[in-house]
């Protein structure tokens, strides 16, 4: 039974071999002459202006943790579809209600405007920022 | 040869949770603490915990990392200067507190006196008959029917709360 | 015991080989078909048809200066393309080519394939991150929002295939799959699970950030995305990746919903062949047709309109099956 | 076969990393994880006393953990965030909210 898994394990192991075998070789077989300019950061040809890991929008940070609890529901739904044809009409009701709460909850941000990436400063943008209201623009502004 | 695997994990698991403490930069230390998760995945699968194990990365690996990866990212953390662990403090004294009753407790378990409970009825035998996931999800969805339901409510305050601290702004 | 071990080390080893050409080969049929619907010619100096050209092109690779860049995080740098290519190669180890070609068979197969596609988001962000530049951080953290955004679509969307067939091993859901409805249609589950296929296919490619979702590497205004920044063998990698994820993609979805290797008259390895071929043309055909999305439209699909479609399809097809059982 | 006991050794060993993490690291995110690497050591503890005592529950409670552990992160997430954005540090010796 655990025999099975064996094969993945040296799979693994072929693919970080080809991985770095491949690198390695090609930074042996490459030539190797760098200046400052060549080492520096792409930046359409201009020097580099400050450095890049500065802090981004908390967009992202957002959609991480929905994702999460999506990740969530999901893990729990493989094992009831698994066997859902046994569970039946109970284990229909079942996950409904749980789907139903987390439905609810992407409702929640939804309406709270969790999931609009930028619309309001693209709106502004195209001078349609009479037709955003004030307090949903306040809403989804993020600094 | 289990014996081998279950070394190579563990080794692999207990150095990566070290690394994870020691490192003084947080990429570094979530690099350290994705490769626990996985060491410990392996540990699952030789635990006949197949479900478990893939679940365990689905949900550590790829989306509680990623989220570690992506605040790190956010802040953007710079390593810190001073040596990350300090001893010598209150800190270290409860730490040794704490290590002496895990390790007492452990005796307790280790010794020749186990305490094993009464047996399940699901041996290697049963499980592979009616499959790991099948066997865990009629567990699951019928005699743990209240958790589960209560499960949705706790990821929804979750979302109800990072949503609103995350959109709250600085005054 | 042994007996299995060589014989899963002999097919690792076909395997792997087969996915390399297969991903060099790739690269060529994808500029020759877009080629074609864009009425040139595509490569066609390096041997004839261009046939050639996939191997100029590794050879040049490999010779390439091997540059990091200043304040780069060197380890994470070199390590990232390895972090990225490993997931994409090893999806293919619960894959059925034939009736009993299949690497390893274990019982949650389809869990494997989700575990191992959910790690292809790590090369991505750490090789924005650890190259130091903005354009490969934008592009690497946008890519990273984006793939995990759709993964969850990709997630629901195989459920229903999963009530279906009772099993997460990928033998058995093929399987499940052979016969004929009324001795005429075949008993893929394209036909039960269209919207399933359907969000599985949009999704899928959101997740291999290819076009119309090649937001992270798009080139008018991220330069070139999370990659930016590297050369050589590194580079390759990359793209080794990006174009094995496309392979798997396809069998993947072959296997949930073409039928797999199932299919009259020809052998079964040639049936499975052939519907992943059909797949892959459907991706470069998509590219070559559709323009890029907006990223705001992006996500907003993403979160609007696929999570909640799959979300009700995974229920309607509760409900269908208890009703029709 | 591996006994329990080395189970229960590695498990315990991986908590007394996470406590240790917590009590010496000052790094708010680093302190998380070592939470999030004591409810692993837990669930390795949960498995492997399912798999001796031929019983699926520990399976079932490594599920509500790692539920728990996800909700758990997504606040307390936020919160670091929040914090960072008023004090600009996740050094908790910095951070004095209640001392006002």
């Amino acid at each position: 039974m655990l025999v099975e898994y064996l094969p993945i394990l040296l799979f693994i192991a072929a693919a970080a071999l080809f991985a770095g075998g491949s690198i390695l070789l090609s930074s042996l077989a490459g030539p190797w002459r760098p200046f400052a300019e060549k080492l520096e950061p792409y930046e359409c040809g201009m020097a580099p202006v400050g450095m890049a890991r500065e802090r981004f929008s908390v967009k992202f940070y957002l959609v991480a943790m929905l994702f999460i609890i999506f990740d969530i529901e999901i893990i729990f739904l493989f094992p009831w579809a698994v066997i859902f044809k046994e569970l039946g009409w109970f284990g229909f009701f079942e996950m409904g209600g749980f789907v139903l709460v987390l439905v609810l909850g992407l409702a929640y941000v939804w309406r709270k405007g969790g999931l609009e990436w930028d619309e309001p400063e693209r709106a502004a943008v195209d001078g349609e920022s009479r037709t955003v209201p004030t307090e949903q623009r306040a809403g989804t502004g993020f600094r | 040869m289990e014996w081998a695997l279950f070394l190579t994990f563990a080794l692999l698991a207990g150095a990566a949770a070290v690394g994870m403490v020691l490192q003084r930069s947080p990429i570094y230390s979530a690099l350290c603490l994705i490769l626990t998760f996985f060491a410990q995945a392996g540990l699952y699968v030789l635990l006949h915990a197949q479900l478990i194990a893939f679940v365990h990365i689905i949900v550590y690996a790829g989306a509680i990392m990623v989220l570690f990866l992506f605040v790190i990212m956010l802040l953007d953390l710079r390593p810190e200067d001073h040596p990350p662990v300090r001893f010598g403090q209150a800190g270290m004294l409860l730490g040794l507190i704490l290590a002496a009753l895990l390790l007492a407790e452990l005796a307790l378990g280790i010794g020749p006196r186990i305490i094993l409970g009464s047996q399940g009825s699901y041996d290697l035998e049963t499980l592979r008959m009616l499959g790991n996931t099948q066997a865990v999800g009629r567990i699951l969805f019928r005699e743990y029917l209240v958790p589960f339901e209560l499960t949705s409510l706790i990821l929804l305050t979750a979302m109800i709360g990072a949503m609103v601290l995350a959109k709250r702004r600085p005054e | 015991m042994m007996g299995f071990l060589l014989a899963a080390v002999f097919k690792i080893a076909l395997v792997m080989g087969l996915v390399l050409l297969a991903v060099a080969y790739l690269t060529l049929l994808e500029r020759k078909v877009i080629g074609d619907i864009q009425v040139r010619f595509g490569p066609s100096r390096v041997g004839p048809f261009g046939l050639l050209q996939p191997i100029a092109d590794g050879i040049k690779l490999l010779f390439k200066e091997d540059i990091v860049p200043t304040n780069a995080d060197r380890f994470i740098f070199i390590f990232a393309p390895a972090v990225s290519f490993i997931p994409a190669l090893i999806v293919f180890a619960v894959i059925p080519f034939g009736p009993s070609f299949v690497i390893t068979d274990i019982n949650v197969g389809l869990l494997y394939v989700f575990a191992v596609g959910s790690l292809g988001v790590y090369g991505i962000v750490l090789a924005g991150w650890a190259s130091n530049s903005k354009y490969s951080l934008l592009g690497g953290l946008r890519s990273a929002a984006q793939m995990v955004s759709y993964e969850l679509s990709l997630g629901l969307s195989v459920l229903g295939v999963v009530m279906m067939t009772g099993s997460l091993s990928l033998v058995d859901i093929v399987e499940a799959q052979g016969g004929n409805w009324y001795g005429i249609f075949p008993k893929w589950n394209v036909i039960p699970q269209f919207l399933g296929f359907v969000i599985f296919m949009i999704s899928s490619n959101a997740e291999l950030n290819r076009a119309p979702f090649d937001l992270p590497e798009a080139e008018t205004e991220l330069v070139a995305g999370f990659h930016t920044e590297y050369s050589s063998m590194k580079f390759a990698m990359f793209f080794l990746a990006e174009y094995a994820n496309m392979i798997a993609v396809s069998a993947l979805a072959t296997t949930l919903f073409l039928g797999g290797w199932q299919g009259p008259l020809l052998p079964p390895v040639v049936w499975f062949l052939l519907k992943v071929f059909g797949f892959i043309f459907l991706f470069i055909w998509v590219r070559a047709t559709l323009p890029r999305f907006r990223y705001d439209q992006l996500m907003g699909f993403g979160w609007k309109v696929l999570l909640p479609l799959a979300l009700a399809n995974v229920m309607f097809t509760a409900a269908a099956i208890l009703i029709l059982a | 076969m591996v006994p329990l006991w080395a189970y229960l050794l590695l498990s315990g060993f991986l908590f007394i990393v996470g406590v240790v993490g917590v009590a010496t690291r000052r790094n708010a995110l680093i302190i998380f994880m070592s939470i999030e690497l004591m409810l692993n050591a837990v669930n390795l503890t949960f498995v492997a006393f399912s798999r001796f005592l031929h019983s699926l529950d520990g399976h079932v409670f490594v599920f509500f953990v790692m539920t728990v552990a996800a909700a758990e992160v997504v606040v307390g997430l936020a919160i670091i965030i929040a914090l960072f954005r008023n004090m600009e540090t996740v050094n908790v010796d910095e951070i004095h909210l209640l001392k006002g």
